[in-house]
């Protein structure tokens, strides 16, 4: 193949979808690179061997190693031409290769798309029309997407970075500071199975079966003792009568009085009559003594 | 080894920021020796303009959210002593859950109210520790209610209205009545 | 079930006192919820006089060596980065340094979010190894969010709100516009 052909055929393919002012521009260094980079090595080649390694692995793919090789060149990314690119990317293909450079299979790949789009490119242009078009569309779409992307991967490097940039204030608690506790919950049912478990144990409640009349009896009790105890400093006794409270009806006086009897029975508290048809005075039995 | 240094002047102010900021992200107290080798080492700043500056600083965080303390190896922003309880709720701390000890014996207080310790631990087979009474009674769950007329007049125990709230109960009847001891065990119950 | 709360009253003074505080001893940020929740709920205060609060800490502290930035989760206390050279001796070189392919695929999730990998793939041109994928989850920038409903279910990967916390910013709006072509090549576009 010579190159004025495939230069004609590019620009041939070209013509009626790119504005002219655009296509003037691209003629001119295209016939120009062409001489030099067809029958040469690119200029970029002529680098000492270990220092191409550092480069080569320095491209993050077959995208990013053709994007630079358009950069370095100056080509239009839209009007890409295909043949110098090829010639080039093959090149530093090849030396990859020639340094044992582990090279990804992606870059194969990217060199037969190449080739295929260089070839089709060859082809006459009422066959290529028939086809999608431009055969280059496809590349340069991937390559502008990819450009796109490597700026922005740029952008978020240069972004202010914690612990780069910024550093987070850090202060340090006062010396007494305590942290707050949290209380345990403790769900009712708990309650119940411990006791149940200690029933179970035990057998210590098998002849006395709590039941709600007992439960409030001893809830009564505990209040009598409670009362008794805050009116102990003042008074050291408290009227039998105060111990009940009328608003609560019968089974409310009823209850106190089995509580005051259990109290009694149980030797928590004594009851005292000073006088005959005295009042009846309820006390703990440390002040009867 | 020798990179030339060339010193730098610094304004008051910007080394006022910069003494703040150092300050700020070191995670140690910071002397003014150090300060000046870490911080400022590229400026010509004296060791009693640095102490000027910290001056400066604690005085401008008197009576804020945080304030400049000396320790012994330095300097360094800590809370003010008196924010502490509040503070203590960012904190929190989850207290372990209660072991079946102290559940049994919760247990037996609000049932068998008023109880002494020894009854308690009649039943239970096992010692009551202090502990035990004291996260109890810490929690504002039980209280005492009188000595039981016995040698050694031991303490009784009996539940408290905090008790009730908690467990959303009007009285101690509310309290779930206990399974027989037949059901339990899966035996016929007598009837 | 719950410990009663009574709601105590805090004046302006306080409550700013408080919130610097908080703000300080935080090793995250904090959002006005999480100010209210874990640390001002014993008081009566509005999400409105918080937000009032935090605009004049923030002002507070315009010049001075930190400043209270908002960023995805909340608000924190953070030094400004003209400060970064001076503070940078110390901490920078701990900075740790990111591939070009990690900031690339990260820079796919974050713009293009939810993608798969295959589609990261096909951006790039290369394989996307499983350890960038590892980095950037372990650093918590990147979650899964479910799967492409195409043979195979591929994972969806999306930006974390860490992401956002760690480069400073508040929302995925505020990354930097993506640039278009014809701005990068500076050569005149087609007419």
């Amino acid at each position: 193949m010579s190159d004025t052909t495939e230069s004609t055929l590019e620009n041939a393919v070209l013509d009626g979808t790119k504005a002219s002012g655009v296509m003037l521009q691209q003629v001119l260094p295209f016939a120009f690179l062409r001489g030099e980079a067809i029958v040469d090595k690119p200029q970029d080649l002529f680098i000492p061997p270990d220092a191409l390694e550092v480069i080569l692995e320095m491209f993050e793919g077959p995208l990013d190693l053709l994007l630079y090789l358009i950069r370095k060149q100056k080509f239009d990314i839209l009007d890409l031409p295909i043949a110098p690119i090829t010639t080039q990317y093959m090149a530093y293909v090849e030396l990859m290769k020639d340094i044992k450079l582990e090279l990804a299979a992606e870059y194969l790949v990217m060199a037969s798309i190449l080739a295929e789009i260089k070839s089709r490119l060859l082809l006459p242009k009422q066959a290529v029309e028939e086809e999608e078009g431009d055969p280059r569309a496809e590349l340069v779409r991937k390559l502008q997407e990819y450009e796109v992307i490597k700026q922005a991967a740029e952008n978020i490097d240069e972004l202010p970075r914690l612990g780069r940039d910024n550093f987070m204030a850090q202060v340090e608690l006062a010396d007494n500071f305590v942290p707050h506790i949290e209380n345990t919950n403790v769900d009712l049912q708990e309650l119940v199975a411990a006791l149940q478990g200690v029933i179970k144990r035990t057998q210590a409640f098998e002849h006395h079966h709590i039941q709600k009349e007992s439960l409030s009896t001893r809830e009564r009790m505990a209040y009598i003792l409670s009362t008794l105890k805050s009116a102990g400093d003042k008074k050291c006794y408290v009227d039998f009568s105060d111990l009940f409270t009328l608003e609560e009806g019968r089974n409310g006086v009823v209850v106190t009085f089995l509580a005051i009897l259990e109290l009694i029975k149980e030797s928590l508290i004594d009851c005292l009559q000073t006088e005959v048809y005295g009042r009846l005075r309820v006390c703990l039995p440390k002040l009867a003594e | 080894m020798n990179d030339r240094i060339r010193f730098k002047d610094i304004d008051d102010d910007k080394l006022q920021r910069l003494v703040e900021a150092a300050l700020f992200v070191a995670d140690k107290p910071l002397s003014v020796q150090s300060l000046k080798r870490d911080f400022l080492i590229e400026y010509r700043v004296s060791n009693l303009k640095i102490r000027d500056i910290i001056l400066a600083i604690q005085a401008h965080y008197k009576g804020r959210g945080v304030e400049l303390n000396k320790v012994a190896s330095g300097y360094r922003f800590q809370t003010p002593t008196e924010l502490s309880e509040d503070l203590a709720h960012l904190y929190k701390e989850k207290a372990p859950k209660y072991s079946r000890a102290i559940l049994e014996t919760l247990a037996l207080i609000a049932y068998k109210q008023p109880i002494t310790r020894s009854e308690i631990e009649d039943i239970r087979g096992v010692a009551v520790s202090s502990h035990i009474i004291k996260t109890l009674t810490e929690r504002a769950w039980i209280k005492t209610v009188g000595h039981k007329e016995v040698p050694g007049r031991p303490v009784l125990y009996a539940s408290t209205q905090e008790f009730l709230d908690y467990f959303s109960l009007t009285s101690l009847e509310q309290l779930p009545e206990l399974v027989p001891m037949a059901e339990l065990t899966g035996e016929p119950s007598k009837v």
